[in-house]
């Protein structure tokens, strides 16, 4: 059970995993991901929104690739993948990813998984608009180093 | 033709431009050529290579054909989510 | 923030969750973990229910190390960690935990390392009720293994 | 004085017993001997080292005092969550 999504309103994460339990057949390990915008850039500066650019095919199909190769990766028997596209808020939730798995290591893993490859390989074009300046993002070194643990 | 672009170019150039179809037999390689001389601002990242060309929906090289009925997008690195 | 506490009746797991973000302070990355109750043992027979025996003090006194442990090991602002004792149904929620950190990695650190030493360390006696039989449980091997990732 | 058992344990003996104080100087090692006369059932994990002792919860050695003002708690390995 796959369920990739984009979402242009605010993501209820507590919905969310409750909508995703309800479907869960007996997997004993569920592990969720929230991520929320940051009130602040890098450097300090107040965040007065994220725009996420997306693409009207690409985008959705790039998560939708992304969780159905955790779910091969992990055998993870449920999973699900939520994704804010346009602008967003500091304090509203970006993302949402659950794993559900028979245990509880394949599920952490599943969900680390598919953080560490939609914060990399996602098509979004993400820019920050802070009190400061407006900045179009690229992935993190940190980003590019987690991402890399993965690979084959 | 339709052209479109994302991301920083989006915002530079606008999410979708027509332009006239180019020359028969013209190129991906050559369509950023042109499009460069249409957008002096945005010339160097129409030709930098880290600017992904894409046909249906699919991610092409730069030898690739300009067919003027299907639009050509152009995309600067993703940023991921 | 720390939050730890035993539970008599079943968990509900996004109400968990909702109450946990909505005392955030900035943090931009929740992972949170629930644990359901197996509908099968190891050897593959019903459940019919599992028992956890508990101690009136030193079980939530347990609990509550792993957590301050988790918060301060990886600098996670706040922890949430809730546990059923007594008569459990296969299907409903055991355990749930919470880590919120500024950054993912953390976050996720911190919910995998309580989750490894609540399957060890918790002061808890668990019984397994199952059609062909009861059982007290022990750690497993992998618990074990687990649970040595984290020894300094 | 009053004695509880946790786990298998509890289960085979009862959550908690009353017996009569041991004669002073008594230590947790005696107390193990004289309960597995009194539970030959469960003489062994009574016995058992992974059966620890527990006092005022604090987990106690074999030659720690037994006091009849304070109760000796018995705990088999624990299961974890």
């Amino acid at each position: 059970m796959i369920d990739a999504r984009l979402a242009d309103a605010p993501i209820d994460a507590a919905a969310e995993l409750a909508g995703f339990m309800a479907k869960l057949a007996g997997e004993g390990a569920v592990v969720s991901f929230v991520g929320i915008a940051r009130p602040r850039t890098r450097g300090g500066a107040r965040v007065e929104r994220i725009f996420l650019d997306h693409h009207p095919r690409l985008t959705l199909r790039s998560i939708e690739e992304i969780a159905t190769a955790a779910a091969a990766r992990f055998q993870a028997g449920a999973i699900a993948a939520v994704h804010r596209f346009g602008a967003v808020r500091p304090g509203e939730t970006i993302v949402f990813v659950a794993a559900a798995a028979r245990h509880r290591r394949a599920a952490f893993e599943a969900a680390d998984y598919m953080m560490d490859r939609l914060k990399t390989d996602a098509v979004f074009w993400k820019r920050e608009d802070a009190v400061d300046g407006v900045r179009w993002i690229e992935p993190t070194d940190a980003d590019r180093a987690e991402r890399a643990r993965w690979s084959e | 033709m339709e052209i479109r672009f994302f991301g920083r170019l989006g915002e530079r150039i606008g999410r979708e431009i027509e332009i006239e179809p180019p020359p028969p037999g013209c190129t991906v390689g050559e369509l950023r050529v042109l499009l460069a001389a249409l957008y002096p601002d945005a010339a160097e990242e129409l030709a930098s290579m880290s600017t992904r060309a894409c046909i249906d929906d699919t991610i092409v090289g730069e030898e690739a054909a300009v067919d003027p009925a299907r639009a050509v997008e152009f995309f600067p690195p993703v940023s991921g989510g």
